[in-house]
């Protein structure tokens, strides 16, 4: 999370260059509305429909073409409604001349503005009974319901921006936190996903070798293991024979450690010794 | 379990030394079993925030939870400590965050419908950063806009613990009486509606427009 | 000047927002002409000390000024705060892990040429800290590479009485082949956890490439 896009878009306010102009001036900041090529303007003029060009400020104070016309009607009491359409003709063509690449998006919104308006003006002047007031499509009621709206949102923003917020009237409390004493946390597994990994390295085994990796039953394996153990662990070299077998473990345990033990002499893992015929049996790690 | 103090030792260090704000689960979950449970966390949580009585700080339960706040009197001394000035938001953020805060979800042609020009999809993108506003889901009209909602993260900057503390949305005000009136055709049957606070004969208008949407969803979006 | 109390709210809540320690010049700056001065605040820094008694945060002096901090004592609870979620183990290793199940005793090399890459000696030194592997023997061939078992620790983890109670490889491939049917479809990420974004056989490549310390197989087992 970065506040660096934030605070690129989000601020300065607008109206912050306004204010700032303001205050060198040392205007009455009430008086002054905006300030063109160096000269004051200490009241708007009231029959502006489109920001002219040279007012780059005017485009900085309004949040777009209703913010101005809400402006027009609250504050200078306008009749938004009743508008000279040769005035805004004339204010469109010539903006349209003078408009910039620059503007042309923010611009565009005004110049849509500007035409509706000069709609409404035009369908005033039609005959009466062809301009039916309880039309739906009828565009004053969809432009007061949408300036009314706008409004709405408009006070809505400036409530929200009066309610107490982190940063500016609220600020978190925190103390250093004290030397953590971690534990190491050890990873979880799932039988399955041993069994998964397995069953996915033998497969890829399969494809790169000529024939199946082979897998002695695993009671066997595990006695290896054991049995291993025990020849390594041995303090002497040669562990007896007959030490590896336990009776507790029956039949089968016996069959069990016997195809382990040749399995291992297979693999040369451990030799097994005797010194004559029916003389005891020993083991020992095989010797190279 | 543990004594009473300890408890009360751990929740208060916890809460400062947190990143966030930190809900009951979350506190319970310092504990190891049998250490604490939740009704003694719950009155734990009662008493720390009665013990802020007259101090600097208070326990703050905001929309994630609880956490330590400075209290707001207290801001202007705050405020020397920091050399920058608090961030500021332009009207531009402002709007369009009550727009989505108000009306959630919303899309982005929704709000450039009240709005009146385009929405700046930079702005989005940092509201979206900034983890205020997220993509709740998509309205199924063509193109499939991202229909944006708030989140806790925004709640919280605004010490709020739900939507509904956010002040209410303010009522729509008469605009140009006469046209206004001239367009209702002050129908008497409309005089009644409960919001009236305006002299009759714009009420009525207002009141038809407060119930009306503006215009098909549909349409709006393209 | 201020009121006593309002005075220990406000260096209270400075010491408690400001992201350094404070000195007692810096504390004073907060306050404007005449609101404060030295002498009273270096006794309320001491009442705020005395405060702080029995509680979970306590007033420190450090180098730079003073600054609350979390008494060290409750440090085991504040830890399980920051814990980590439990790591996951790699493909890697856990391919290993199964091979020495099934295949042991086996040594690295025996591993390797199943698996047909390099294993990395962290993930057996890993699996032996754990003591699910132990080493049982050394081959004797020329380098004398050691021979891995499981471990009566690796039986009690996954709950098994002897390694026989593991699945065959007929039942392992009955067992697995609907379920990676089934991942096929629904994306990698089940069995993987986050970094799977590639096809599988890649991804087995490019994670050997990740953790494995390049050593020369050759080099090492001879």
């Amino acid at each position: 999370m970065s506040d660096q896009p934030l605070t690129e878009v989000i601020a300065p306010a607008p109206g912050e260059r306004l204010r700032a102009l303001r205050e060198q001036r040392g205007d009455d900041p009430e008086e002054l509305y905006a300030i063109v090529s160096g000269e004051a303007f200490t009241q708007m003029p009231t029959d502006l429909y489109i920001p002219p060009d040279a007012l780059e400020v005017f485009l900085e104070t309004f949040e777009g073409p209703l913010d101005l016309l809400l402006y027009l009607i609250r504050r200078q009491n306008l009749d938004i409604l009743d508008i000279k359409v040769a005035e805004i003709t004339r204010q469109y063509m010539q903006y349209i001349e003078l408009m910039t690449a620059l503007q042309w998006e923010l611009a565009a919104e005004y110049l849509v503005m500007a035409a509706l308006l000069a709609e409404i003006k035009s369908r005033m002047l039609l005959p009466r009974p062809s301009f039916d007031l309880e039309d739906e499509d009828d565009p004053r009621a969809q432009l007061i319901r949408r300036l009314q709206e706008y409004e709405r949102f408009k006070s809505a923003a400036e409530q929200l921006d009066t309610v107490p917020r982190l940063e500016r009237d609220l600020f978190r409390a925190y103390a250093e936190r004290p030397e953590l004493t971690r534990q190491q946390v050890e990873p979880e597994v799932d039988l399955k996903e041993v069994l998964i990994a397995l069953s996915r390295v033998l497969h890829r085994a399969e494809m790169y070798t000529r024939h199946a990796v082979k897998l002695e039953p695993l009671s066997v394996r595990e006695r290896m293991s054991d049995v291993l153990a025990r020849v390594n662990d041995a303090p002497e070299e040669f562990v007896p024979f007959v030490s590896l077998f336990n009776v507790r473990e029956g039949r089968l345990g016996v069959i069990v450690t016997f195809l382990a033990l040749m399995e291992l002499i297979r693999e040369r893992l451990i030799d097994l010794v005797q010194n004559g015929a029916f003389a005891p049996i020993y083991l020992r790690a095989a010797a190279n | 379990m543990l004594e009473l103090q300890r408890i009360k030792q751990i929740v208060e260090a916890a809460l400062l030394c947190a990143d966030e704000p930190l809900t009951v689960d979350l506190l319970e979950r310092l504990f190891a079993e049998g250490e604490c449970d939740k009704p003694t966390l719950k009155s734990i949580i009662e008493s720390i925030e009665e013990d802020c009585a007259g101090r600097g700080i208070e326990l703050k339960r905001v929309a994630s939870g609880y956490r330590f706040q400075v209290r707001q009197e207290l801001a202007p001394w705050m405020s020397r400590m920091w050399e920058d000035r608090p961030p500021r938001y332009s009207r531009a953020v402002l709007e369009t965050l009550a727009l989505i805060a108000y009306k959630q979800p919303v899309t982005r042609g929704d709000i450039e419908q009240v709005r009146g020009v385009a929405v700046n999809s930079n702005m989005v993108r940092a509201l979206l950063e900034r983890d205020w506003i997220r993509v709740v889901g998509y309205r199924e009209v063509p193109g499939r806009p991202a229909m944006y909602g708030t989140t806790k993260t925004f709640l919280d900057y605004f010490n709020l613990k739900s939507l509904d503390e956010l002040p209410t949305l303010p009522e729509i005000r008469a605009l140009i009486e006469p046209i206004e009136a001239e367009l209702a055709g002050a129908g008497p049957e409309y005089v009644e509606g409960p919001r009236v606070e305006f002299p009759t004969d714009t009420v009525v208008v207002a009141e038809e427009f407060l119930e009306t949407d503006v215009e098909p969803r549909a349409e709006r979006e393209r």
